[in-house]
């Protein structure tokens, strides 16, 4: 039942991020695009526990919770260089 | 001397649990490890933060926290819904204006955090003086009454909390 | 085991951080350590060069068995780089600090060392994956000194430079990924057991791998048709630099040198007479592709930097034969080469630096004409094989080795005919520098700057100055008059190569502790 | 799975070099990541592919695991060439404030016999 | 037959792929930039709730281990979220909204993106 | 045969010249006369010591000497005096000795006299060395050295660029025969297996039996015809005599033109004797022969008479040689001596003429018989013989030239050589007497450029003295006749008939052309005026502007190929690299085969479907929208979490770790950079080269695909079971890809970090070149205010960082701690610490940042590079290797036991380097910013609504 569950969710998620991909590539915005990278990043967090409850590890959990991280700081860059142009400044 | 070793005790508390979080076991040498972390990473840290609010009424924080938590339970279900079988020609977005009274850095963010969690709503941008909030809502009729509800609703535990 | 083969690594691997991160804002300290530096290296070098008479001496680093663990190799051949390398490396230094290049931009010494590391690394390794770190070692370390003291014409070179190594480097990697797929190891002695074992029908993917680690590198030893990116580079290049990157294109040289004749060289049916039918070729065009740069600079650092392009095509005519004769002329060349392109770059740097850029457009002469003439004449003989210097020497050994009679034709004609227009183009630019300048005059040279002591281009070249050129000049005449017991050296190192049983005993023997 | 790997590689590789025979620095910064990619992925392929079987010792001796020399060897290939990435980023952009110019060739060569200042 | 506990951590898993689709689908499906914003930043939060609640709980009932390293994810993305969120609708404002289209502030300064924020007494 | 006898007496006197060439350059400041007696001693003393040898040679002795130099080669330095090298070293070194006195009275104050004497006596050694060589490769480095110090000494009037280009004409025409020979000598060597000289001439049957006896008889004329000058090579001789006239003399009759001729002769028992040297050599020396009389007969200057009627006299010596017969190699040596004393006596005449008048132009002269009796009687004494009047030694050699011609049948035809010949002898009849008669005879005149008289002894004693050489030997033939006889004796290799040389041999056919062709050739020179008018008139194709044409075009073809393919146009360099490499690999593939696949294939999940879409499509997306830079660097990031999350899937946390971080910090680096660069690119490349692209790049990327793919499906086996195997016990820690880092092939990521530390120090440099070089103004003047947010470091961004650092802290800490057990470990862990200190600085800038903090990032590198080389070297302190690691497991009260190791330090080197660089890299960065005068915040938000941030502000 889980397991028909994880497929399930896999398969949301997997669509999910064909959703983002199309958003992605369509645009029309910069925003969008970003919005769209961070979205994928977010559904592929989900995959990526599930994965983990799939497999029956914890292996995988600072992959997610590294990409938590690190989406959000690649975000926020992508967004600063639009708003300001220099990231750092 | 003490507020020199340990900063922001409450911090340290958050990231001793983080590191408990981070082995996901807990055993007396990770409790030690933790704890050593929690002390010394606040002191690493501590200049980037040089003003801690201190938390009052530690009742009102878990009331608040549990309604945020229902609201963004019930708010994401019911926008879920809507983005899933509302067609596009029905949804009245808007900008709305909520002003502050808050001036805590902290319950600033907090405060425009919640409303991004929860129904319908996003913070979008403080005014320059961080005197107001420009807030998208998603869909509503009644602006006024999305001001108000924010205002009694989040804002005024959060002055308690934090003023 | 003897500790001293790691000693040229980590030397400068712990000086380099020293004196880039303590010693960076006080040139003084940084020059005397990096000078410190490069004499130690030096007396290792020589060391292990008395050392390295046995049989290959294996360093097993971590104490992991071959092929488990990287192992570093001591023989005759690494002996003899390393040694190339560290005299090679003092010299410039020297003429480097004289003349105050070390001090026109940041690091200098720093990125110094860390070049010897990963030169030296590189020679001594016998490992296929470490020689790719060291490679990029060296490399990136290579950037930095290209790019120093910067320079918009420097800037763009130096990006080429960048993008071109990289392209390289990726190569690289793809033809390791395929050998570590087919072979399983990593480890060159083990590569070449393994190697025995595959038969020509199943060999499809190591010839490709094969074929891949020779363009690889080629592009290292300006080979064509990956030579492309040298005379940009070596003519932009700071001149110490481009005479410490003498020893670079000599790397690229050397990985042929080890990889295609230990590991994929004569006896292996897998890859038999792969490179070889392309590495002749591709040096034939290489010599003439630098005779003809040579022949039709404008500029001196470019005539140099083809003069180099030539003399690798040259070597690599050598190396392509794969023979014991031919390798060990390809030796006494590749030493010859490297200190000619070394002198040259050094003359070059006293004259450019005296004529304020290195046109060969006539201008009235020179301080100390005369002086520079006499060494620009000597390198010019030295890189142009002409006699009474080692170049003709190795030139001759080159031609001797090249016997082959379905390729002699053509080697030798691209090597004397490369030869005649290295010597025909030489000549117009010392004439132009050093004969046309005397019959000009300067005469509003002198109104332009009254304070004829503050103009570098007035200043006569001291002692110190000239004395690094002089004794690379010095290291070339040695190497004539003892061509016979350095050829003796380097039959004994070439023997060593192209015993691949004796290498792979050495390695892969019981000594490291299980 | 092996096809979707190779593919994967095959379409970065060709991309890679496509944009690193573009004419601007920019666009070969980017080919020269895609390619750094590219070749990660290759290398680390050959090991072969294995699912659920990471090269963490359990205490059940009877695990399986993939191959984990060749992930050593991307992760040193993916440090390098992150360092080199950086200092090529940094090299373009001096070219660029230097001359004004990102493009990656060179301007065609002197024909004043001007030299260049040592 | 199904336990409890495994119905509690389906219905869980499911929950978290619905809101991940919605969430997703409300990017292509809304018309506005401003209105897509709301789908990932909500949405998605609560998914990944879901299936964070879902690997705690299988842990916790069918492992028989506690496991609350999943809380850290939480944590980080109800931080990070709304930020996020901030961020990229500033990033749309400022590139496809004038200032005049916008509500005021309500205060003598506009918007961030717009007004350049009072001076502070250090300067 | 002749004995031989071991003697290094003559590598001395091979030597001597070389030794002493080391002191005139420094003596000069002793004076000129020390200079030129320091030159003399050595070339006496070398004289002398070949004079005691003399006795020895003259009755039939070989001296030898050997001194081992490069045997792997054949090469040795080894000599030896026969016949034949004893007369030409005693004519180096006898001429050297005049030339010495002659050119300390000759070279005027001016000219760096020492320099001179140098030149000379490096020219002289070599010279010798040529002539005195047991080993052919010794002969080329010699022959090689006459070509380079004739170079310096043609050149050495550098102000003149007659000199120069005179100079340049003559290396690169007896350098590129030179460079033939060099061929030649070693396919001679091939075919005899010796480069021993003494060993090939006695192999002379085998190399003309030799399928390489042609090329090797080719290459080796081309270097002895071009060094002497004979036709179509002759031009560069005249030209040669823009050098000083002592150097003329020396080098361009005397010695180094005859070198070429010597070569003949030496190499006759070897390559002589078959059609192919008669027909090549002989025609050779009688074509010049004839065209360098005849040029000579119009030539105006002084000079470049003397210097085509030793082309003649040389294409006459070749032409002997080519007849092959022993009387003609007699009659070849004997001219060889007569050449010498008449030719170079006439030189150091048109010397003194020079001198004296200022003018070398015969059109100019006539008359000096009067104003320099003495001269007169040298140069018309030197004259005489060279036109062949009995009584002087020339006409006793032109006779014998005469009497062999008249006996040589040519390509059936009895009368070509003979007639030929007398042509030749009849126009150096005239030239010579034209010498005489117009720059003697005739009425004195007074329009000379300077008022001549005979010059001081020094400078006639030396023509003089070969005059009375000229008539001894014309007089009394029989003095000459043993050294000529050994000589010749040792050019045909001992196969001699029996002759004599006398004045009177009856009346042969030599004599009766003889003496037409003095008759005639008196006539013709009566005729000169008229002829000169019509040779004037007559086109004739100029050597000295055909070459210069031919070497003008061979730099301009030479410069527009490597300018056209080396013009820094990198995108075509890139090109021809991935071009090249594919086709060579697939070429290298399609040889061999393959083994049958032995995996089976993994299944596809739908999953893995999806992000195989995803990555194909952000990649393809990437390249179409390469030239929207920003948009470009949001898709990548598409591609890399898609990797990263591949890895995981395939079993690499490891690798996804690093790969995700890695690349968040790259596109930070990216967007930093991006920042100060334009933010799209222009479409530059037109429809039919991204064509062309795409079809190199799908190839490319299709044999990549391949090989991953054809490898994929086999299995080997690999040396990795040894690691999982010994991992925990050897290494002490369960995540074997941490302990390959760390321990197994530790000193590969020592070599990584250094290579991060170095990009550190790079960037760092580049920086500071930036700026404080001339791109600083164009920083500071950039502008980049243009409609930007104005909200830099919003409050809500603030806040959150204060709390996500210090978590994100313990992030990094975690991973770096558990790192050899579990994924993770140093390198992810600098980079989350730096992503960390990343955030801090998006919130709150730089400036704000940086004054909180007293850290080098520098030194962390510093550190990290040290701290890990350290860990390595401390392995000594046990005797092991560089990198051994040791661990052991520690118990604490209160704490289970834990591992700890060496492992540990270094993987915090690792550590410190990582963080240090990645930190260092956006330090630098940012610098550009605050230098291109950005605002430094001092608050750590743009508007702190409450009152502690002034609060803190008053504080401090
Ligand atoms: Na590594
Ligand atoms: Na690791």
């Amino acid at each position: 039942m889980i397991t028909a569950a994880l497929l399930f969710a896999f398969a949301c998620f997997g669509v999910g991020l064909l959703m983002c991909l199309w958003r992605m590539l369509v645009g029309t915005d910069s925003a969008d695009r970003i919005l769209a990278l961070d979205t994928m990043v977010i559904n592929v967090i989900a995959l990526l526990v599930l994965y983990g409850i799939l497999k029956g590890t914890a292996i995988y959990f600072e992959a997610a919770m590294l990409v938590a991280m690190v989406g959000f700081v690649s975000t926020v860059a992508y967004c600063r260089f639009v708003l300001r142009g220099d990231i750092i400044e | 001397m003490i507020s020199r070793l340990i900063p922001h005790p409450l911090l340290s508390i958050t990231l001793t649990l983080v590191w408990l979080g981070l082995v996901n076991k807990v055993t007396p040498g990770n409790l030690l490890l933790g704890a050593i972390f929690g002390l010394v990473v606040p002191m690493i840290t501590a200049p980037y933060w040089p003003d801690q609010p201190t938390l009052r009424r530690p009742l009102v924080v878990v009331r608040y926290i549990l309604v945020a938590l229902s609201d963004i339970v019930v708010a994401n279900v019911q926008v879920a819904l809507m983005i899933a079988f509302k067609p596009n020609a029905n949804f009245k977005s808007r900008w709305i204006t909520v002003p502050l009274e808050l001036t805590s850095p902290e319950a600033i963010t907090v405060l425009a955090g919640t409303i991004t969690m929860t129904p319908g709503t996003l913070s979008a941008m403080l005014s320059a003086d961080a005197s107001s909030i420009l807030v998208h809502c998603l869909h509503t009729e009644d602006p006024e009454g999305e001001v108000a509800n924010i205002k009694q609703r989040y804002e005024r535990p959060l002055k308690e909390i934090f003023e | 085991m003897n500790h001293w083969i790691i000693a040229p690594v980590v030397l400068p691997a712990l000086l380099a951080p020293v004196i880039g991160f303590v010693m960076r804002h006080d040139i003084v300290l940084a020059r005397t350590a990096s000078i410190f530096g490069a004499v130690a290296m030096l007396a290792i070098a020589v060391g292990l060069f008395v050392m390295s008479g046995g049989d290959p001496q294996v360093y097993y680093l971590g104490n992991w068995p071959a092929p488990f663990g990287i192992v570093l190799v001591l023989d005759r051949l690494s002996a003899v780089m390393v040694l190339l390398t560290s005299v090679l490396a003092l010299i410039v230094l020297l003429h480097a600090v004289a003349t105050g290049w070390d001090s026109r931009g940041r690091h200098f010494h720093a990125l110094f060392q860390f070049q010897l590391m990963g030169i030296v690394g590189a020679f001594l390794t016998g490992d296929i994956f470490n020689l790719f770190v060291f490679f990029e070692i060296l490399l990136i370390a290579s950037y930095g000194l290209m790019i120093h003291s910067g320079g918009k014409d420097r800037m763009r070179a130096g990006l080429q430079y960048v993008v071109i190594n990289l392209a390289g480097s990726t190569l690289f990697l793809f033809a390791l990924g395929v050998l570590y797929a087919t072979t399983g190891t990593l480890n060159i002695a083990d590569l070449a057991l393994r190697l025995q074992e595959i038969p020509p029908e199943e060999a499809a993917l190591v010839r490709v791998a094969a074929m891949l680690l020779l363009i690889v590198f080629g592009l290292k030893a300006a080979l064509f048709p990956v030579q492309f990116w040298l005379p940009a580079t070596y003519a932009n290049a700071p001149a110490p630099v481009a005479a410490l990157f003498a020893i670079m294109t000599k790397v690229g040289a050397y990985a042929i040198l080890r990889i295609h004749t230990v590991v994929f060289g004569p006896g292996i049916d897998a890859t038999d007479g792969l490179v070889q039918t392309w590495l002749l070729p591709a040096a034939i065009v290489t010599i003439a592709i630098g005779a003809i740069g040579v022949l039709g600079a404008r500029r001196l650092m470019p005539l140099i930097a083809f003069s180099v392009v030539g003399s690798m095509g040259t070597l690599m005519a050598a190396i392509s034969a794969f023979t014991p004769e031919a390798t060990t002329a390809a030796l006494y060349y590749l030493v010859h080469s490297t200190f000619a392109a070394a002198v040259l770059f050094l003359v070059a740097d006293l004259v450019v630096t005296r004529r304020g850029r290195d046109s060969l457009a006539v201008q009235p002469a020179t301080v100390q004409n005369g002086l520079f003439a006499a060494l620009f004449f000597a390198a010019a003989i030295a890189m142009a094989g002409m006699p009474p210097l080692s170049g003709f020497l190795g030139k001759l050994l080159v031609l001797d080795a090249l016997r082959d009679p379905g390729t002699m034709v053509w080697a030798w004609a691209a090597i004397l005919l490369g030869s005649l227009l290295t010597i025909v183009g030489l000549a117009r630019a010392g004439s132009q520098l050093f004969w046309k300048s005397v019959s000009v005059t300067n005469d509003d040279a002198d109104e332009e700057t009254p304070e004829a002591d503050e103009d570098p281009t007035k200043r006569p070249a001291g002692a110190t100055e000239v004395a690094p050129t002089v004794v690379a000049l010095a290291v070339l005449a040695a190497l004539t008059v003892l061509a016979g017991p350095v050829s003796n050296y380097l039959d004994g190192a070439t023997e060593q190569l192209f015993d691949r049983d004796g290498y792979v005993t050495s390695v892969l023997g019981t000594e490291g502790e299980e | 799975m092996e096809i979707v790997v190779a593919s994967s590689v095959a379409a970065l590789t060709a991309a890679g070099v496509y944009l690193i025979l573009r004419l601007r620095t920019f666009a070969t910064i980017l080919g020269l990541a895609l390619l750094s990619y590219a070749v990660n992925v290759f290398l680390f392929s050959s090991g072969r592919l294995a699912i659920d079987l990471p090269p963490i010792l359990s205490k059940y001796g009877d695990a399986g695991y993939t191959d984990p020399l060749p992930q050593a060897l991307v992760l040193t290939a993916i440090v390098i060439s992150f360092g080199m990435t950086a200092v090529l980023v940094m090299v373009a952009l001096g070219a660029f404030v230097e001359s004004d110019d990102d493009k990656i060739d060179m301007d065609s060569p002197d024909e004043t016999e001007e030299g260049n200042a040592p | 037959m199904a336990s409890v506990s495994e119905i509690l951590i389906a219905f869980f898993i499911v929950c978290g792929g619905l809101f991940g689709l919605v969430g997703s689908f409300g990017l292509i499906k809304l018309r506005e930039s401003m209105q897509r914003l709301h789908g990932p930043t909500k949405a998605t939060t609560l998914g990944i709730g879901c299936v964070l609640i879902a690997s705690m709980l299988y842990a916790l009932l069918v492992k028989d281990t506690v496991s609350f390293h999943e809380l850290l994810i939480t944590l980080f993305l109800f931080l990070t979220a709304p930020i996020t969120a901030n961020f990229v609708a500033k990033t749309y404002i400022i590139r496809n909204i004038k200032e005049d289209d916008l509500p005021g502030s309500q205060s003598e300064y506009g918007w961030s993106v717009y007004d350049d924020p009072p001076p502070t007494k250090g300067e | 045969m002749s004995v031989t006898i071991d003697d290094h007496l003559l590598i001395i006197i091979a030597l001597l010249p070389f030794i002493g060439a080391l002191v005139p350059g420094i003596m000069i400041r002793a004076g000129r006369n020390a200079c030129a007696t320091f030159t003399a001693v050595p070339t006496a003393l070398a004289l002398i010591m070949l004079l005691v040898k003399a006795p020895a040679v003259m009755s039939g002795q070989v001296i030898t000497a050997e001194i081992e130099w490069l045997p792997q080669l054949g090469l040795s330095a080894s000599f030896f005096l026969d016949g034949l090298g004893l007369l030409f070293a005693g004519m180096i070194l006898g001429v050297g000795l005049l030339i010495t006195l002659y050119a300390r009275f000759y070279l005027s104050g001016d000219d760096p006299m020492g320099q001179f004497y140098t030149f000379l006596l490096l020219f002289q050694g070599a010279m010798l060395g040529i002539v005195l060589s047991d080993n052919i490769l010794l002969l080329l480095i010699f022959w090689e050295l006459t070509s380079l110090s004739s170079f310096l000494l043609i050149g050495y009037w550098k102000h003149l660029p007659e000199g120069r280009q005179g100079a340049r004409m003559a290396l690169a025409v007896t350098g590129a025969g030179g460079l033939a020979m060099i061929g030649g000598m070693l396919i001679l060597g091939n075919i005899v297996g010796s480069y021993n000289l003494t060993d090939i001439l006695k192999a002379g049957d085998l190399i003309r039996a030799s399928d390489w006896y042609m090329p090797a008889l080719i290459l080796i004329l081309l270097g002895a015809f071009t060094k002497s000058a004979q036709f179509p090579f002759h031009f560069w001789l005249p030209h040669a005599m823009a050098a000083p006239t002592p150097v003329s003399a020396y080098l361009h009759s005397a010695t180094m033109v005859k070198a070429g001729v010597f070569l003949m002769a030496r190499m006759w028992p070897a390559l002589a004797g078959t059609d192919a040297w008669f027909y090549i050599v002989a025609t050779t020396g009688l074509v010049t022969m004839v065209i360098g009389a005849l040029i000579a007969l119009f030539k105006d200057d002084l000079k470049a008479l003397l210097a085509y009627s030793t082309v003649s006299h040389l294409g006459l010596l070749t032409m002997l040689l080519g007849f092959g017969t022993p009387l003609a190699a007699m009659a070849a040596v004997f001219h060889i001596i007569n050449h010498l004393t008449f030719k170079a006596a006439l030189f150091m005449t048109a010397g003194i003429v020079d001198h004296e008048t200022h003018t070398r132009d015969i059109k100019r002269l006539g008359g000096l018989r009067k104003l320099m009796p003495i001269t007169f009687v040298i140069g018309t004494l030197a004259a005489l013989s060279m036109a062949g009047i009995p009584l002087l030694n020339g006409f006793l050699s032109k006779e014998l030239m005469l009497e062999e011609a008249a006996h040589t049948k040519w390509a059936g035809s009895y009368y070509a050589v003979p007639v030929m010949a007398t042509i030749g002898a009849l126009l150096s009849v005239a030239y010579s007497f034209r010498f005489i008669g117009h720059v003697f005879l005739g009425p004195v005149r007074d329009d000379y450029p300077s008022k001549p008289h005979d010059p001081p002894f020094g400078l006639w004693a030396a023509p003089a003295l070969l005059v009375v050489l000229v008539v001894l030997i014309g007089l009394m033939p029989f003095l000459a006749e043993p050294l000529v006889k050994t000589a010749a004796y040792a050019v045909t290799g001992g196969d001699m008939p029996y002759f004599h040389l006398k004045i009177w041999h009856g009346f042969t056919p030599a004599l009766y052309m003889s003496g037409f062709a003095t008759l005639a050739g008196f006539i013709l020179l009566l005729m000169h005026a008229p002829l000169d008018r019509i040779w004037a008139a007559m086109p004739r194709p100029e050597a000295k502007a055909i070459f210069d044409r031919l070497i003008a075009a061979l730099v301009a073809v030479s410069r527009r190929i490597s300018e056209a393919t080396h013009d820094g146009a990198m995108s075509r360099y890139l090109a021809i690299f991935v071009v090249a490499t594919t086709a060579l690999g697939y070429l290298a593939w399609r040889d061999a085969g393959m083994p049958a696949p032995t995996r089976e294939l993994l299944p596809i999940p739908p999953l893995v479907f999806v992000g195989w879409i995803l990555l194909l499509a952000a990649t393809v997306s990437v390249v179409f929208l390469h030239r929207q830079r920003f948009l470009a660097l949001v898709v990548i990031g598409v591609i890399g979490l898609t990797i990263s999350v591949g890895f995981v899937y395939l079993s690499a946390p490891d690798l996804a770790l690093t790969q995700i971080s890695v690349e968040t910090v790259t596109i930070m680096l990216l967007l930093l950079a991006l920042h100060y660069m334009p933010k799209s690119s222009p479409i530059e490349s037109g429809t039919g080269r991204r064509l062309r692209d795409g079809v190199i790049a799908l190839a490319a990327g299709g044999g990549v695909g391949a090989l991953a793919y054809s490898f994929m499906l086999r299995n080997t086996s690999t040396i990795s079971q040894y690691h999982l195997d010994n991992s925990y016990e050897g290494g002490g820690g369960t995540n074997v890809v941490n302990v390959i880092l760390v321990d197994f092939r530790g000193y590969d990521t020592y070599g990584e970090i250094i290579v991060l530390g170095i990009a550190g120090l790079i960037i760092y440099a580049v920086i500071e070149a930036l700026l404080n070089g001339p791109a600083a103004r164009k920083l500071r003047n950039a502008d980049f205010s243009a409609d930007r947010s104005r909200d830099r470091h919003p409050l809500m961004m603030v806040i959150a960082t204060r709390v996500m650092m210090p978590v994100a802290f313990m992030v990094g800490a975690y991973i770096f701690l558990r790192g050899h057990n579990q994924p993770g470990g140093g390198f992810v862990a600098g980079l989350v610490i730096s992503i960390a200190l990343l955030m801090q600085y998006m919130a709150s800038g730089f400036a704000w940042t940086q004054m909180r903090q007293r850290i080098h990032y520098h030194s962390f590198i510093g550190w990290g590079v040290l701290v890990a080389g350290l860990t390595g070297a401390a392995a000594w302190l046990y005797a092991s290797p560089f990198l051994t690691s040791l661990y052991g497991y520690v118990k604490l009260p209160l704490i289970e036991k834990f591992g700890i190791g060496t492992a540990f330090f270094f993987d915090l080197g690792v550590f410190l380097a990582v963080l240090g660089a990645v930190m260092l890299m956006l330090h630098s960065l940012s610098r550009i910013a605050r230098f291109a005068g950005e605002t430094v915040n001092v608050e750590p938000m743009d508007y702190d609504p409450s009152d502690h941030g002034q609060a803190e502000e008053k504080e401090n």
